[in-house]
């Protein structure tokens, strides 16, 4: 009975599309042309948005805001995956998210604009409302999994953070209820390799994030966060894997947070330009484009019309969210409980 | 009508709503085969299975904010924090979350969430198993505060609690869970949140308490003529009866079990001031556990307010 | 004597006290070379370098119990919590730690640790960046809180607080961050723990205020006859100076921020009740945020206390 | 670029003396005589004491007592291999790591019979108080190590915690700690398969606990909990890598709770008799008894001097704590702060 080993475990990795447009036809998701054009118009709408929200707060017409730059792919490959009946726990960077399942986009710049009711989800949209405190939207994620399988629906829990987020303690207590149970979930991070000035050097000492997830007795694979294929494939299939009774799965989508951390950050203090630039040419909208090119299904006139249609729905969400009449400030005591209590009442009055 | 004491009828109030209810299910730490440590929930593993009864891992953080998930898409979950000193780890998703999901989605998801906890000293526990910490909860907007005093309002609170479609706190007393026996209704009943019991009437002085210290003070003051107000829910609590009494006595003593410095008690005593300061005839004395951290077992009945603290302030108002 | 800001003033205390104590170290997220999100450290990793000014993973109950082993060890560790709704993860250190060491270990070990955090309302920041919960730590016995009001308090304090021997919540209002400048001394220097300022003298009425609201009521009282005592340490409070003055004045009016119910104010106010209430010719009213969650920025304006209400409440038992 | 494997790990299991008293001679580490003498006196004493708490408890003269009964070679074994400057920080449930460590056995039995003063810890140990809410103890160990580091003091910390503790999130925030600044710490789990009621198959989905230690990026080991060679041997190198700059290490000790949870607690509720008799085979000073006794070391002489001396010393360690006065009440005003508060000056005044 000498030292032995008693487990190994492998971090898979999966890169499709590479920054030339190149595509690893071998493990190619099968997509419609009109499903691949889908996602592509739904990355120039995330980056317009995008766009937008930041000259807006620049104009001080919206209050600190997050920007996506960068993370489309990771962002609207994995939520594209879902299907209408599954359930998403989003951070407070998942724009990209939201649109791609249709959350309206004049009530977003309506809650960057500090407008509560910009949160009052639509019925329709299986999303929670975004989550400021890091990574404690994790358990309730991995609740809700339990409620689905509890109530036998056969749905799955999509949930997202970041590379700092996997460092609280919320991560560690949510990931492992959810092994234990195998619940249907799938836990999507992007590592944008920055949480504000920390870099995911210095969030932890572990080479990848993937492997995290061998703590908890389910996989963690790896894949190329700009790479809106690969995104897609691994969601697809952990989806489809929870909704199995597969259990949990983790994705690691790495990526690059192009912008400063919000409209309140300068990361010029803490970053160097360099590690941008070269991250520029991995742009996941730039190489979807190039694949789409060589398969003829861009061209400029459609490009021209794209852009054309993304701005003007982008111009009509602005107007809408900024024709709303100010919020009643009454408000603040309608929904802390059913009903007001006997205080509050009294509050409200004096008002 | 049966006799119970705490345990036996909290016990039946589960049974009964996860009979009435599908979407009732309880989850915490040890609550499943081994029936709880202090056996609240024995039994239930066998009758509702290990899809309703969840034995969790060791995390309290994970507990509430899992609870928080099920409770969000539809589910009742009652969870239990082993001892009220370990609830704080779970502080963060009570009040980032469990309080404040239904004013952040402007009522579009609510979280209809029950957190069981065992709290106070007297049992000669170990460190941290004899906290009272009610205070902190009871300045969280959106959260409940509700602590029984005996089976019968235990039983009725629990089962409003769990129906009740906001978060709720609900605090029982250790030293209580087999200290009194009461006859307790089989069939299921509710008992209104934000009510206060007035569980001795009296003329000349106000005493206001909640939980073990109920006991305390009618131990204390039987035969004295105090109105003893038995407060049941703190958040929100029961202003009318609390104004109205201290109205007409003029004498308020407010007592708890934990320490004095910015326990709920000091709120009570700020909202007589505010709104009944002109009928006061005597200072609003309040008689709590100690500036300290609870000691250990061998000094803990040092710590506890003691029936006759409790008699010296009364007699001290009294004076005039 | 240099003009500073509150965020110059934190900043120069930290620089002296690492340069004249090598045990002194800075933990957080940010504080490194970004300097903070509020800038406060701005500079000190130059100076200092990783090994005193120390970036940590995005772990707060991690920041406060690593703090915590540090302290014991024998460092003097000033840890930063980015926004103050973000300590709620660590009030389990807090509370089951760094309060109890010294009791736990009958003062064989100590925990000599300062928590810096900004708190409150009124930068238009998002959900749970407005959190203004210093009551919560006030009913912590072992832990002091500190909420300084200007540049030359923060200063002070925040060295006594880095000099005290047991640990310290230091509160920094992200409102007064920029908003005001005054004279502040190059050189170290000290303000007593527990001792309140008289800010503005007055007859006839007593107003208590602490962080920003200490400067909503000069504005809101300007010119009236009002004492305006701004408390300065939360816990242990100034007991003293509070009932001299509501001795002297015979009414009170407590200002804060945090909602009204389980508030610190309420403390204050009960402690009034209990040791001057004879002196009393009003009722002690306090204008406070109010029961609700903190609203998004559109709201905050509505929700913190207004000059306004604060002048009505004076007003108002000026009646009596 | 197709799929493929960018991380692999391996958990190392060590044994080295089997159930029959049968050592791997390879692995045994280099112990004299005397010293593996001592270990098994250490052993024996930790049971007595443990024994002796039991029967105290059983007669009201202690309160509720957390039995080691099962465990004696993963703390005798660990706390064995600490050099006299390295700190512990231990859970509730290290006796066998206090008596090591020569903490004074009547001040154990003084903090078992509900009295504080028997954790003020003498300055000549370096050990920390009990810590009471699971887990939380590691973040301090953490911290420790990182002032240690600070201070250049060529010192090593162990932490102990048990199966349970793993879920905790200050497990993981502090291990993260500890990993990316390479800190000279550690971690000595306690896999004693029971967290209360909750077998350790419910309380993670991990196949074994050391793996966790790959997601902080250092290493993770499981030995036989029950060999004390192993142990001794696992910790004796952490410890050293530790001091050396190389970083944690966790070690997974895979031992069994044989008794109740506490004296509170009764098993048979919920785990069978039989997983009992399967590891009483395993004990661990019955298998070191064996091995010494074929190496000449142990002899019926020899058992029946360790004994007495064993009884004569926890007899007398009983005897100085039940002769400690009651403790005063005003103490609990004492050790809040420094200086007591105005306050809490009236309150005493009042006492
Ligand atoms: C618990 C908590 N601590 C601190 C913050 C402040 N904060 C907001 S975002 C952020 C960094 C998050 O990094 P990461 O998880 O990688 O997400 P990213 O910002 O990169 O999308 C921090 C520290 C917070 N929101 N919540
Ligand atoms: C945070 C916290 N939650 C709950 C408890 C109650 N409790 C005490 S020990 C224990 C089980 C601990 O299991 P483990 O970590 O495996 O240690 P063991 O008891 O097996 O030594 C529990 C749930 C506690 N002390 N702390
Ligand atoms: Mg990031
Ligand atoms: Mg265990």
């Amino acid at each position: 009975m000498p030292e032995r080993i008693i487990e190994s475990f492998n971090v898979k990795r999966i890169d499709i599309l590479n920054e030339k447009g190149d595509a690893d036809e071998s493990l190619l998701p099968t997509l419609s042309d009109e499903e691949i054009k889908k996602l592509y118009e739904l990355l120039v709408l995330s980056r317009v948005f995008d766009q937008r929200a930041l000259n807006l707060q620049r104009e001080g017409r919206l209050g600190a805001y997050a920007s996506i730059l960068g993370q489309e792919a990771s962002q609207i490959g994995s939520a594209y995956a879902l299907e209408k009946n599954d359930w998403v726990f989003p951070s407070f960077r998942e724009m990209g998210v939201y649109i791609t399942m249709g959350y309206p986009v004049h009530m977003l710049f309506q809650y960057w604009s500090g407008d509560e009711r910009g949160m009052e989800v639509p019925y329709d949209v299986n999303a929670f409302p975004v989550c400021v405190p890091v990574g404690t939207q994790i358990p309730h994620a991995v609740g809700a999994a339990m409620a689905a399988k509890y109530k036998k629906d056969k749905i799955a829990i999509a949930c997202y953070f970041g590379d700092g987020g996997t460092s609280k303690g919320d991560f560690h207590e949510g990931l492992n209820i959810a092994g234990i149970f195998s619940l249907p979930a799938v836990f999507i991070c992007q590592n944008n390799h920055w949480a504000i000035s920390v870099p995911v050097e210095k969030q932890t000492a572990s080479r990848t994030l993937a492997q995290k997830a061998f703590s908890y007795g389910f996989e963690g694979i790896q894949v190329d966060g700009n790479d809106v294929f690969a995104v897609y494939k691994a969601t697809k299939e952990a989806l489809a894997k929870a909704k199995r009774g597969g259990g949990p799965t983790f994705i690691e989508c790495v990526t690059y947070r192009m912008g400063d951390h919000t409209t309140a950050d300068d990361s010029r203090r803490y970053r160097p330009k360099e590690e941008i630039n070269i991250w520029k040419s991995k742009d996941p909208i730039l190489r979807l484009k190039l694949f789409m090119e060589k398969k003829g299904l861009w061209t400029e006139q459609y490009q021209k019309e794209t852009d054309e249609k993304t701005r003007l729905s982008v111009d009509k969400a602005v107007k809408e969210a900024e024709a709303v009449t100010h919020p009643n400030a009454k408000d603040m005591f309608a929904y802390a409980y059913e009903n007001p209590t006997l205080r509050q009442l009294k509050q409200l009055n004096d008002f | 009508m049966p006799i119970m004491n705490m345990v036996q009828a909290i016990n039946l109030a589960l049974k009964q709503e996860m009979q009435r209810d599908d979407n009732v299910v309880i989850l915490g730490e040890d609550v499943g085969k081994d029936g709880g440590v202090f056996r609240i929930t024995e039994g239930l593993y066998e009758q509702f299975g290990h899809e309703r009864i969840i034995d969790t891992p060791l995390a309290e953080s994970g507990i509430v904010g899992t609870a928080i998930g099920m409770a969000v898409y539809g589910l009742k979950p009652v969870a239990e924090i082993q001892f009220m000193g370990f609830i704080y780890p779970a502080i963060d998703q009570i009040y980032s979350h469990a309080a404040r999901i239904r004013s952040r989605s402007r009522g579009r998801f609510t979280c209809p969430l029950v957190i069981r906890t065992p709290y106070g000293a007297g049992i000669k526990a170990p460190e941290l198993h004899s906290e009272s910490s009610e205070a902190i909860f009871c300045h969280m907007t959106g959260i409940k505060v509700i602590v029984p005093s005996s089976p019968y309002n235990a039983k009725g609170l629990l089962i409003s609690a769990i129906r009740d479609p906001d978060p709720v706190i609900f605090l029982e007393s250790t030293r209580l869970y087999r200290l009194i026996k009461e006859e307790v209704p089989e069939n299921e009943y509710t008992i209104p949140i934000g009510k206060a019991n007035i569980v001795q009437d009296g003329e000349k002085v106000t005493v206001i308490a909640w939980g073990s210290m109920v006991y305390k003070c009618l131990q204390a003051l039987e035969g004295l003529d105090a109105e003893i107000i038995d407060l049941l829910t703190l958040n929100p609590f029961d202003i009318e009866t609390v104004i109205q009494s201290a109205k007409k006595t003029g004498r308020v003593v407010i007592v708890h079990e934990a320490p004095k410095t910015g326990g709920f008690g000091a709120e009570l005593a700020a909202t007589i001031a505010e709104d009944a300061i002109l009928y006061l005839k005597a200072p609003l004395i309040r008689v709590t556990g100690y500036d300290a951290v609870v000691p250990f077992p061998k000094l803990e009945d040092y710590y506890i307010p003691s029936a006759n603290r409790i008699r010296n302030a009364v007699e001290e108002v009294l004076k005039y």
